[in-house]
């Protein structure tokens, strides 16, 4: 189904590691959000006022340019990871 | 009817979906796989069945959307073919961009299975000949994620063009909340693109046509499209 | 640094749970001390779940063969013959603690299980069944374990595309620290067509197929100790994950290999993953296998022999294939994105051999690692019986129609829509008869051929008398299916217990297995699966004793099956089978009295057989409209579930004068139906009762709005309909 | 299905936000990651050498003691966000 990756990724000297972070846009209902907010009240966790739920994509990368890398999760956000008729991204790379 | 029925890796109402075809139109459906760039020759409908395409992972029909196959269906249905999505192939076609909007988790967050009424809104369409307008029929759901949603400027476009071609309802076809067991805005259970050659919908009528089975209210859809596709032909 | 040639201590053998005289076992066959990784096959192949070291003598006792009996026990799943050259698979398997450590992991990963166990005997998977045993309630944990175990089997199910189409759920303060999650799977395939884990041939490749191995569910007790590994965090004991896509790819691809004959033997890796896979298929072909775990695809850098020979990693299999087919079977499984691998081979020397970076890892006698391992016979007591209760003795409490509207919406006897409304059920297109009914029905390809299914046992009936008991969950079996209209085939029993070193509860073992075993006998219905589960218990309070029994029948024309429900107005309802107002153990002294108490309702076996031949009589020359079994609850809460699912009332005659009102309409006796007829056949079902000397009475018509009693105010069906459905989602959404 | 939230959380004046995320452990499969890094590589992104998915919730929290606020984020999450049999989460407190 997929190819298999080009190279064994272990002992590779450069894995950058970076976050994607997928949220929703504002005004497009969550019910998940709203579920757990309702829920944290049933179990009696006060002062939540509201939640929206969203995702993590923690990606370790080949090679060690930061800004390469940047460009490539930008594309791998745009082209897969987020939907952005409903989603919003954010790119960090760690290190 | 030349049907081609597309098999993503997870799908699994592909089979249902074959052989509702089978007994409805008589023609076998060609199954085509997901890798392939081509659709058959001579293929007049094109079905994005029902299942778990990629296990549902990162979010339903993402992954699927993206599969080289999908570019033989856009441009099949740019020149006017004709496409049907149900549940998964419903969440496909939008995240392929085929269809506006998504398709959310259901507001209680279950998996919900069970038989729901429609009111089929509207007869003048190839996928609807077989049903009168306003007419109420009873076909199963089997999602966890059919909770349609868009941008208000969609949803007033898709209304005011009347694109909104299932909607739950009550037996008696009231649209009412307890009968949206999902929590889909406006109650949208089924819209088409702006051509009207492309139907979404979330609930399953290829598992309503024998009635030995249960029921045959799913029949109409396919039985319509023979008709429709046999004309044309 | 190898972590095999560990110092072996008394404590290492204590933490890998084999006792001292276990050991010397294992030293007496080797005649030398094992490497670390030897200590792990060991243990994991001589543990209770593997070795049936408690239960196996006890098994022996049941009854396994038929004309119909293709494979008893002793394979992945059973295999009966269905005619016209097709088989049905099946098999039941707990996933008890895994779901109480993490409810919709464990809960999902024993679905993913069972459903290798029945395709890996090439059958396709038409159906699945479970049967749940929650804990009270009101504990604190409940809420959250029914939650995650039903999303759990739902999610794994619907994903992977089999329609779950039956089981049972119930609650009792006794499964408080342990839940039972049994699951159950039942397959299709050609008689001609069935494979089996037997190798055969010297030098066959031995290939891994389907996912990577990781560290999942590596007991091996604290493990972590530094003897062998500095890095304990990596070492903890893991949850196994399920993937159903990965399984429903390795579903696809191993039909699709099995099909072009690329298959010698094949085995699913399940618990104890390569280590009983691998010896297993050796064992039972009279070979060895020699591994070598370089080839192993692992998901985890740095993994060690021993954590992989016993890691439970999930959707994986292990495969002996013809050397001429390997190039096209591994061609198959790229196409599906599954790893494929060559690990091993077969060899003459009847030795398992385990190769690691160089170095023999372990080299044992592979015969031996299953057929010496120890076999007990533990010391049993058989529980004193307990006196029947006198019905006249127990004193009503309330109304006929108080009691029946509580009883409706008791968390045992209330509707489980909740749960079975998560599973989807009509996939497949094949769903006849849906959640809900006596037995799911699922026809077979296109028909008219159908094959009925449930899953049944009253655990409060086996804890008051084992042997009872055991003959009444293959009693209530057998009935179920009848009451579809089915020919009852063969069972798969999922036998549940405390802990068996205790002889009170290595008693109701031994009493439920020699029940089912009589019952087995007496109905034609042998055991062709199953799957022991021991020490469910907590602190020395163990569960009820809850031997599960999924059962399959066979329906020749589908159309012709019954269902509970009324069908109209103004037929005749008839009982079949003896009304004596028995008791002891049934739901009313318990929900309404607050008493569990007394002898169970004894199983007059033959009586059964009579009963439910005339019944499935009945059914099969159209002359029954409705038929329903009676059990918990007895005959009200029966022909209410009959009115509620036809949305029909009806209008009952008033008792026998010898049998206290709550007696007759609440009491447990065994072997009786509810069926309707046409009012105007109902003295011939009368006449054609008495010639088979079957005890059949009439007790009032269909029809009106309501259950209407002589002296009671009217149960309206619609709230008796409303009491039933509500408890569980109010339950569920902290309301109830 | 819950209750009710106690006050209307707009116009408050002290909502603090904050972020909590939850991961899965290490050594625990995480099926989805596994699909998404094979998806990407099929789309040509390339250099991905893995991918792991977790989720992260938005809170917002009435009152304005972050320490207060943490403290009962942990419970939050120990309590229904994240299943810590698989999972690890960090709490941060934004603002
Ligand atoms: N209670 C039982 N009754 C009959 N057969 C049983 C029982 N328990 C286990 N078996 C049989 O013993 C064999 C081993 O069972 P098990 O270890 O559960 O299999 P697997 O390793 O395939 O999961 C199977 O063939 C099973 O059907
Ligand atoms: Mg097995």
């Amino acid at each position: 189904m997929f190819p298999a990756p080009r190279h064994d990724s272990y002992g590779k000297p450069h894995l950058m590691k970076a976050r994607v972070t997928v949220t929703l846009k504002t005004g497009i209902l969550d019910p998940q959000g709203k579920a757990i907010e309702g829920a944290l009240r049933s179990l009696g966790v006060d002062g939540v006022a509201s939640v929206r739920q969203g995702k993590v994509f923690d990606i370790e990368l080949e090679g060690a340019d930061p800004k390469k890398a940047e460009v490539l999760l930008k594309e791998a956000a745009d082209r897969l990871l987020a939907n952005t008729v409903i989603e919003n991204y954010r790119v960090e790379v760690v290190g | 009817m030349k049907a081609a029925i597309l098999v993503f890796p997870g799908i699994n109402r592909e089979r249902d979906m074959a052989r509702t075809l089978k007994l409805v139109s008589g023609s076998t459906p060609n199954m085509v796989w997901h890798t392939d760039h081509e659709l058959p020759a001579g293929t007049d409908l094109v079905v994005v069945p029902g299942g778990f395409s990629y296990g549902d992972y990162l979010r339903c029909g993402a992954i699927a959307a993206r599969s080289p196959i999908m570019d033989a269906v856009r441009a099949f249905a740019a020149k006017g073919g004709l496409v049907l999505g149900v549940c998964n192939g419903f969440q496909i076609l939008c995240e392929s961009g085929l269809l506006p909007g998504a398709l959310m988790r259901n507001a209680q967050l279950k998996f919900i299975c069970r038989d729901v009424h429609l009111k089929v809104e509207r007869s003048d369409t190839p996928f609807t000949r077989g049903y009168n307008a306003g007419q109420v029929i009873r076909v199963p759901v089997a999602h966890g994620e059919g909770n349609y949603i868009a941008d208000g400027e969609t949803i007033a476009k898709l209304e005011g063009d009347g694109r909104v071609i299932f909607r739950y309802a009550s037996a008696d076809g009231m649209i009412e909340p307890n009968s949206n067991h999902n929590g889909a805005i406006n109650a949208i259970a089924g819209i088409v693109n702006e051509q009207g050659n492309v139907l979404g919908m979330m609930p399953h009528p290829e598992n309503h046509v024998e009635e030995a089975i249960g029921r045959t209210d799913g029949r109409g859809l396919f039985a319509g499209l023979t008709e429709a596709l046999g004309r044309a032909a | 640094m190898t972590a095999n040639n560990v110092k072996i201590t008394p404590a290492l053998v204590a933490e890998h749970g084999l006792k001292p005289d276990e050991y010397q076992r294992i030293l007496d066959l080797i005649g030398r001390e094992p490497t670390l990784t030897e200590l792990g096959i060991f243990s994991a192949m001589w543990n209770e779940h593997c070795s049936y070291k408690s239960s196996k003598v006890h098994l022996r006792g049941l009854p396994t063969k038929a004309s119909w009996v293709i494979q008893g026990p002793g394979e992945n799943a059973g295999v009966i013959d269905i005619g016209d050259g097709q088989a049905c698979v099946f098999k039941m398997e707990s996933h008890n603690h895994p779901s109480y450590i993490e409810p919709y992991q464990g809960a999902a990963t024993g679905v993913g299980g069972i459903l290798r166990d029945v395709f890996t005997m090439g059958a396709r998977p038409i159906a699945c069944l479970n049967a749940l045993s929650f804990g009270a309630p009101e504990h604190p944990k409940t809420r959250h374990l029914v939650s995650g175990v039903v999303a759990g089997v739902g999610g794994y199910g619907n994903s992977f595309g089999v329609p779950t189409v039956g089981g049972s759920v119930r609650f009792h303060s006794r499964y408080d620290g342990n839940i039972l999650v049994n699951a159950m799977a039942v397959g299709l395939a050609e008689t001609s067509k069935i494979f089996y884990a037997a190798a055969s041939g010297v030098g066959m490749p031995i290939v891994y197929l389907g996912s990577k191995t990781g560290r999942d569910g590596i007991h091996g007790a604290s493990m972590a100790s530094a003897e062998f590994d500095d890095d304990s965090a990596e070492k903890r004991p893991t949850v196994q994950v399920g993937d159903p896509f990965s399984e429903k790819l390795l579903l696809e691809a191993c039909l699709e290999i099995m099909e072009k004959g690329c298959v010698i033997a094949i085995q699913d890796m399940g618990a104890a993953g390569l280590t009983s896979s691998a010896t297993e298929m050796g064992a039972k072909g009279d070979l060895g296998v020699t591994l070598d775990l370089d080839k192993v695809p692992c998901r985890e850098e740095g993994m060690t022999a021993y954590e992989m020979m016993l890691s439970e990693s999930q959707e994986r299999m292990l495969m002996v294939l013809k050397p001429e087919k390997e190039a096209e079977a591994e061609a198959i499984f790229r196409k599906w994105g599954l790893d494929f691998a060559v690990v091993g081979e077969t060899t003459p020397t009847k030795r398992f051999i385990v190769r690691h970076k160089g170095e023999v890892m372990a080299d044992l006698p592979i015969k031996e690692l299953g057929d010496s391992a120890p076999e007990y016979k533990r010391p049993f007591v058989t529980a004193q019986k307990l006196p029947a209760i006198d019905a006249g003795a127990v004193e009503a409490r309330g109304s006929i129609a108080d009691a029946l509207e509580r009883l409706i919406a008791t968390p045992d006897l209330c509707s489980k829509r909740w749960v079975w409304e998560q599973y989807d059920h009509i996939i497949g297109g094949n769903t006849v008869q849906r959640p809900g009914g006596d037995a799911a029905i699922v026809r077979v390809e296109d028909g008219p051929k159908a094959l009925a299914m449930t899953t049944d046992v009253t655990p409060r009936y086996c804890e008051a008398n084992p042997f009872e008991g055991g003959k009444q969950a293959v009693a209530e079996c057998w009935r179920n299916l009848t009451a579809v209209g089915a020919k009852p085939l063969a069972i798969t029993d999922n036998l549940n217990f405390g802990n068996p070193e205790r002889p009170e509860i290595m008693g109701q073992f031994v009493g439920c297995v020699r029940g089912i075993a009589e019952a087995c006998k007496v109905l034609d219905f042998p055991v062709v699966s199953g799957n022991v589960s021991l020490y469910n218990e907590t602190n020395g309070k163990a569960i009820l004793p809850t031997p599960s029994i999924g059962g399959i029948g066979l329906i020749d024309d589908f159309t012709k099956s019954a269902t509970l429900a009324f069908k109209k107005a103004d037929e005749a309802i008839l009982v079949v089978g003896e009304t004596a107002g028995w008791l002891g153990q049934s739901m009313y002294l318990r929900e309404i009295c607050a008493r569990e108490e007394g002898a169970p309702p004894p199983v007059d076996l033959i009586e059964e057989r009579e009963n439910g031949d005339f019944v499935r009589s009945l059914i099969l020359d159209g002359t029954a409209t409705a038929v329903h079994d009676l059990s918990d609850g007895g005959l009200l809460i029966a022909l209410a579930e009959m009115a509620m699912a036809g949305s029909i009332g009806a209008k009952l005659d008033a008792p026998p004068d010898d049998i206290p009102a709550h007696a007759y309409w609440f009491g447990e006796d065994q072997a009786r139906y509810i069926i309707t007829v046409p009012a105007a056949k109902a003295e011939a079902v009368l006449a054609r009762a008495r010639e088979a000397s079957v005890l059949v009475t009439s007790i009032g018509v269909t029809g009106g709005d309501a259950l209407a009693l002589d002296g009671e105010r009217a149960m309206t069906v619609a709230n008796l309909n409303e009491r039933s459905e509500a408890w569980l989602p109010a339950y569920m959404a902290g309301e109830a």
